[in-house]
């Protein structure tokens, strides 16, 4: 039998949601050995139609084939079988469980002794360890996945992606939650791959990385696959043009705040109650100031605008804002001082699964402000609904309606409603933990604009990100973490991707310095 | 100092007589001082009641009283308290075998006569019957009832039922049991539910209902207050209950209960630290030299027989837990 | 339009399958005893259901925001006795309180109301404040209830009788009606629009299920959940010993055994109607509903001359076709 | 180094609280009565434990694989009563099946875990294809369990009274013991160990621990969850069998009601282990003294004679006390 052209073909797949047709008679075709990007604004189907190749959806209509035969994957198991893996964009690990285990669930290595499988604990531990020494991934194989990082997570999911081996690998926005040095790290592994001659289907809205890992794309719209491109005939705007539908010249909007003289949030001696996080930080921010935060994986920003949100202790230090010192224990009270925090993990902390979308945007305004919402003693929907429905329009989130439940939502659209919630506080200080993760080009650009516009108003905007370009482009000035530490403060229009890199591990080489 | 101690285990503390038969026996106890009295209470449960037997032997009592719920392991009991050489009473449930008292010298029983409690609920219907021809609502010639049990693994609940139904056979009556086993757990919210619902079906038929404690019938009654029964002589329906509680005796005086039966809680209680008093005084167990007043002595079993309490005799439904004279 | 065809007729089946297995039970009691479709089934059932109902109510609060209560039949049972020992003439002849006067009706509703409330409270402090798991922490205080309750009762001279010798007034409370329809009845169809309201329009409504639903996001947003949590046990609690009241008026006595179990019957009939365990759904009409089923099953069994033991085996059959079918609203792929 | 000062006071403060609180009330409970301190006192705790502790056993694998089992308590009921209606004397005066001859040992035991494992094969039935939530699945599956177990008892000629008369070497297995130490001591070991290895082990543990964890996690990871909650609860129930034969032969004779409410102590006790409600965690030896400690409770708030009235309320102050500083190890910032 001669070697199909294509290793995975999806023909007229048809899949509807109530409310939604998700899929409306998509074709899509993967050859071996190549990376097949496959990129649309959020909610446009992408992880729908991954679903459906893994078993998790069932199409409505439509077949699919692969390696030349018409197969019917009834579930996860049926498509691991048919040599098909998935990184997943919304999955949790099992937290309870090691590393380890995360990554071989479902086909732990064992010895079968009196026909009972016992657990090879050295293999798994060994396997473990090769496999992470392969993708050069430093994470303890012990380590409780509740205990990790998102993006150490990430990295969990990528290992466990590449350890079975399969012919054809999904990847749903597999850098979402990486820095650009794991990026790195990524392409190395599906280098790797390719080489071997394992199909790569890679989501992402990151068209820098999109032109440079992948061989063809494939852009879909509403549902519908509009197109199929090698990469090499694409560029940044061709792909933005055909994702959205019209021009985009500028990635990032012109800039059009001045930073102000006074000062608005500072932080002196910051230090976490964990031992093992942030130490000793100080830094101010300044009113109308976008103020970036750079840093590796494990830097602990996280943790830290956490802790100036009032999530987590402090041991030591203190807050002031507009010079005046302020005790924050609880989100409550960092809302009543005008703060806003997204958070980094959308599905653990930010959204309210069960609410629907409107609901989901008025919840801190309702909660924060009781008498806004207040038509004598009851809620007036009308006026949430109308506050839900201007953000849905202004950040373009694609919605069956505003009643719809959010956990119905693609994920970028999800993370554009958090957003919502925290824009309709209007916030002094916005602290936003990895603003654009899963989001698209267009919507990103809305996003910046917004910031610009508060900034302009002479808001503060923290912004913690690890897409460089974005830090680099959107921030006046940038802070750079290493271990807990604070390692230095860029100027934005003068700092570079070497210099950020730099102080992002500058600690780690005094340290060395100092040990040798 | 070394006071001989008496380790008691009763059945349920829940239980309103248990409860007052328990606090009798330690009033008698403190007031007498001869015998420390210490309790237990095996909250309705076989194991529970198993490992409070251990606790009690594990505490090195002279005297171990048991208020059994685990009627099917006499034996087994009575040969442990026998390897523990402890002297053992039985009280207020099933007595031992005969084989068991000669198995153990040192064995006794002191307990009412559960099935006298059946058979005062039958025949004060039957004598109810006999003078109401009207009583058969249906006539059918039939008397049709309602049986509401306790819990039905409970000696006392079977015997209730099965007793009363006895005594109106023996009448020469005919009877029907409406709705099979009514099983209201003693309580008297779920009898009014049970009763309303076998009510609005079975209105024109039913003629009696037994219970095997106060507390269902008063329930019961409850249901057939609001289903339109007990407003004149003509509407009266004959309801029967057992244990004379004070809620049980308002009900005979508003006659709408017809008739419950005292199982005396101070008698019992006395009549346990008597004992135990008499043979720590090497005396022997009589009906003389235990000198309560419905109380008799049958070799070691020592027996307090119900009273039938109806609207007529009220006033001997009512004990005095803190009467200590024994 | 085949799908249009199939929606009709599939969708209502699925989406109202526990209605349509509630009419099924109804006929088919019927049909085995036409008496069944009379008023005064419909007032029995009514007025059984209305102290459970409003025990569902309390659970619900709990479960919508995210926790498990196991105090509540305990709880009915203390606010019982304690109603009960504030609302017996002044002649009865074993009178609880032999030197309080009668009260006027609102005593024993609020001092019922108020020990709910303070059991309510416990249960959420040591849920929220000190972190026991809701589960152990209402098991224990559930406990502590019911201790306390038996001493109560076994105070002199009660010496743990049955309360009885209620006021007049108390007794009508759980009893009379008005237009034929009983008092409590419509108590518990108040708690129910009161709950309704307090859930669907009103911001502490919404904090509640925002709490239930994802704790850590409605932290995040500025909620505070201590307090959200203080707030609905102790509604909750509320809600017990209002029902522990009407239960002693009901039936016209009290001990320390009331309400026992009716926690779980409570948390069943939330789940019928609709509530998760792991919080944060739940709607006040499937909860009555949930509740109206069970006592359906429950007195239609004993109406058709059912025995007990055969009660259970199918109680338990029914509940299992009905809630597996009800789920199945869930299990369509979305 | 202050801190290294603090952690090892505090740190083993914290972290051991659960052991250290059960040491002060065994110290506590011993300075009252010194006779406590015997081992006969020892032997009687592990002996009334040992039922208890295969119960808790069954009930940490559907904890574990992250659903709730109610019908513990009455599965135990059910086997107890089987178990015993096979293991009578030929000659017992209301033998439950006159024509049957004495049985070997072996049968009883079989019949009980056998039972055990069809309502486990049904509750995992009823929550894993039917999808019925597992609260109510087994609540349902309880429901018709106790049904049929009172009918059972009722049939002639036992007419639901306690069984008894019971062979020798089956009540020998219930109070029978070896250098000193009870059969049934030495089976709850074995079951423990079993589990231990089981979970921890075998492939099988892990895949229940990760279904329990994450389920949608564990399916997308190729794991047949179906099959992993069918073996959870199968297990379950055979431990319950098991457990109920033993009650049965320690206690000399069975009913209908045996093993009321041993569900909810499981779950407690798996709960004080270090088991959560959400599923994935959970430990057999956290689990076993959990289950001592409740038994600790009963027995020395009994042997010092404390009133029942009393016990439950120190019980449920103890749980929350114990419990509450046992939660601040997880409670720590890190
Ligand atoms: N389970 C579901 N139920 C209902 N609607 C759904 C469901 N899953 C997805 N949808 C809808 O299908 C559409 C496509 O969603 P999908 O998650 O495939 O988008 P996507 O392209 O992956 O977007 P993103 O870039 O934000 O991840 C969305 O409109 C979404 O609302
Ligand atoms: N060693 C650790 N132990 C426990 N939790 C950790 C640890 N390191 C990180 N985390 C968790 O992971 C999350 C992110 O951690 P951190 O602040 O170190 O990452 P970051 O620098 O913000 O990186 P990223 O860019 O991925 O957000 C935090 O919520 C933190 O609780
Ligand atoms: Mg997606
Ligand atoms: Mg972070």
């Amino acid at each position: 039998m001669k070697d199909p052209e294509y290793i995975l073909e999806m023909k007229n797949i048809s899949k509807s949601f109530p409310g939604v047709k998700a899929l409306d008679q998509v074709d899509f075709f993967v050859r071996p050995g190549k990376v097949h990007a496959l990129m649309g604004e959020n909610g446009a189907g992408k992880s729908t139609l991954m679903k459906c190749v893994f078993g998790m959806y069932h199409p409505d209509e439509g077949k699919i084939i692969i390696d030349g035969q018409t197969i019917s994957i009834i579930n996860p198991r049926d498509a691991l079988d048919h040599g098909i893996a998935m990184i997943h964009q919304e999955l949790q690990s099992i937290r309870t469980r090691s590393a380890m285990e995360n990554i071989w669930v479902g086909r732990i290595p064992y010895n079968q002794i009196f026909g009972v499988r016992w657990v090879d604990d050295k293999k798994l531990y060994n396997d473990t360890k090769a496999l992470f020494n392969d993708l050069e991934i430093s994470i303890d194989p012990y380590a409780k996945a509740g205990t990790l990082s998102s993006s150490q997570c990430q990295m969990l999911e990528i290992a466990r992606a590449v350890s079975y081996n399969a012919k054809i690998i999904i990847m749903d926005e597999p850098t979402s939650s990486l820095t650009e040095t794991e990026t790195e790290l990524l392409f190395r592994i599906i280098h790797k791959l390719t080489a071997k001659g394992v199909a790569i289907i890679y989501i992402s809205h990151k068209i820098d990385e999109i032109l440079k890992i992948s061989q063809e794309v494939s852009i879909m719209r509403d549902g519908k696959i509009i197109g199929t491109w090698p990469s090499d005939e694409l560029n940044t705007d061709l792909i933005v043009k055909r994702m959205v539908g019209r021009e985009m010249n500028n990635r990032f909007p012109a800039k059009s705040h001045q930073p102000k003289e006074s000062i608005c949030l500072e932080i002196r001696h910051f230090t976490s109650a964990n031992r093992h996080s942030f130490q000793d930080i100080s830094f101010s921010v300044r009113h109308g100031e976008i103020f970036g935060i750079g840093g590796l994986v494990g830097a602990q920003r996280t943790e830290l605008v956490e802790s100036i949100f009032g999530l987590r202790k402090i041991s030591n230090g203190e807050l002031l804002i507009n010079g005046n010192p302020v005790l924050i224990h609880s989100p409550e009270d960092a809302i009543q001082s005008n703060m806003a925090l997204l958070t980094e993990e959308r599905r653990a902390s930010g959204i309210i699964p069960r609410f629907s979308v409107m609901e989901n945007v008025v919840l801190t305004k309702q909660t924060a402000n009781k008498a806004y919402y207040k038509k004598g003693l009851f809620l007036d929907n009308n006026k949430r609904s109308a506050d839900a429905a201007h953000y849905v329009q202004a950040f373009s989130i694609k919605t069956p309606s505003i009643k719809t439940e959010i956990r119905y939502l693609s994920g970028g659209n999800q993370q554009k409603t958090v957003l919502a919630r925290w824009m309709l506080i209007n916030p002094e200080i916005l602290i936003l933990d990895e603003p654009t993760r899963g989001i698209d080009v267009g919507t990103k650009f809305e996003i910046y604009s917004l910031m610009e516009k508060m900034a302009g108003e002479g808001k503060t905007i923290i912004m913690i990100s690890s897409e460089m370009p974005e830090l680099l482009g959107m921030s006046d000035r940038i802070a750079v973490m290493c271990e807990g530490h604070l390692s230095g403060i860029l100027d934005g229009p003068t700092a570079t991707d070497e210099k950020v890199m730099y102080l992002a591990s500058s600690y780690k080489h005094e340290e060395e310095v100092l040990n040798k | 100092e070394d006071k001989p101690l008496a380790g008691v285990v009763w059945y349920n503390f829940a239980d309103t007589f248990i409860q007052n038969a328990r606090q009798s026996l330690l009033n008698v106890a403190k007031a007498d001082g001869t015998i420390e009295v210490t309790d237990a209470d095996s909250n309705n449960d076989v194991a529970t009641q198993t490992n409070n037997i251990n606790n009690m032997f594990a505490q090195g009592v002279q005297y171990f009283v048991l208020n059994n719920l685990n009627t099917a392991a006499i034996s087994d009991i009575v040969n442990q308290a026998k390897a523990e050489g402890v002297t053992t009473i039985f009280a207020n449930t099933d007595s031992p075998s005969d084989e068991d008292f000669a198995n153990y010298d040192d064995l006794y029983l002191v307990t009412s006569r559960a099935t006298e409690s059946g058979t005062i609920m039958g025949e004060a219907v039957a004598k109810y019957w006999e003078e109401h021809p009207e009583a058969d609502r249906n006539q059918n010639g039939k008397l049709d009832y309602i049986m509401l049990y306790g819990f039905t693994w409970h000696y006392d609940t079977q015997v209730r039922a099965e007793y009363s139904i006895q005594a109106l056979e023996d009448a020469g009556i005919t009877t029907n049991r409406i709705g099979g086993e009514i099983i209201a757990e003693y309580n008297r919210g779920k009898a009014q539910e049970m009763v309303a619902a076998l009510l609005a079906n079975y209105s024109d038929d039913i003629d009696a209902i037994f219970s095997a404690n106060d507390d269902m019938a008063l329930g019961a009654i409850e249901a057939l207050k609001a289903g339109g029964f007990f407003k004149d002589e003509k509407t009266f329906i004959p309801v029967c209950g057992v244990d004379a509680t004070a809620v049980g005796v308002d009900a005979l005086k508003d006659g709408t209960l017809l008739v419950t039966s005292l199982n005396n809680p101070v008698k019992l209680g006395k009549a346990i630290y008597k004992t135990m008093w008499l043979l720590e005084n090497d005396q022997e167990v009589t009906t003389e030299t235990l000198g309560l007043d419905g109380v008799e002595v049958e070799g070691h079993r020592i027996w307090i027989s119900y009273t039938a309490i109806t609207k007529d005799n009220v006033d001997d439904a009512s004990y005095d837990i803190n009467d200590a004279a024994f | 339009m085949k799908t249009k065809n199939n929606f009709s007729l599939q969708y209502i089946f699925i989406n109202y399958a526990l209605y349509i297995i509630m009419a099924l039970m109804i006929l088919a009691i019927g049909m085995m005893s036409p008496k069944f479709f009379s008023l005064r089934v419909l007032r029995d059932i009514l007025m059984q259901s209305s102290t459970r109902i409003i025990v569902a109510m309390g659970c619900m609060y709990i479960l919508v925001s995210g926790s498990a209560d196991l105090s509540g039949g305990r709880t009915v049972g203390l606010a019982a006795v304690i109603a009960g020992s504030l609302a017996q003439k002044s002649d009865y002849y074993i009178k609880f309180w032999p030197n309080l006067p009668e009260m006027p009706l609102i005593v024993p509703i609020f001092a019922a109301i108020l020990i709910g409330l303070i059991i309510g409270l416990s249960n959420g402090f040591v849920t929220a404040k000190l972190k026991v798991p809701s589960f152990l922490a209402t098991l224990s205080v559930m406990m502590v209830a019911y201790g306390a309750n038996q001493l109560y009762c076994n105070k002199a001279p009660n010496n743990s009788q049955p309360l009885g010798g209620f006021l007049k007034t108390f007794s009508e409370l759980g009893t009379g009606s008005f237009l034929n329809i009983p008092y409590i009845v419509y108590i518990a169809i108040f708690v129910c629009i009161f709950q309704f309201i307090l859930l669907t329009k009103t911001c502490l409504g919404r904090e509640i299920f925002a709490c239930g639903s994802n704790q850590e996001a409605a932290r995040v947003s500025g909620i505070n959940v201590f307090k959200i949590q203080m707030v609905t046990f102790a509604l909750a609690g509320a809600c017990y010993g209002l029902a522990g009241c009407l239960e002693a008026a009901r039936t016209g006595s009290a001990t320390s055994n009331y309400g026992n179990g009716y926690e779980m019957d409570a948390i069943a009939s939330c789940i019928v109607g609709g509530c998760s365990m792991t919080g944060g759904v739940g709607n006040v009409f499937g909860v009555f509903i949930g509740v109206l089923i069970f006592n359906i099953i429950n007195y239609g069994l004993t109406f058709i001359g059912l025995s007990s033991y055969w009660q259970w085996v199918v109680k338990g059959l029914i509940i299992i076709v009905a809630v597996s079918l009800d789920m199945r609203k869930y299990n369509k792929e979305n």
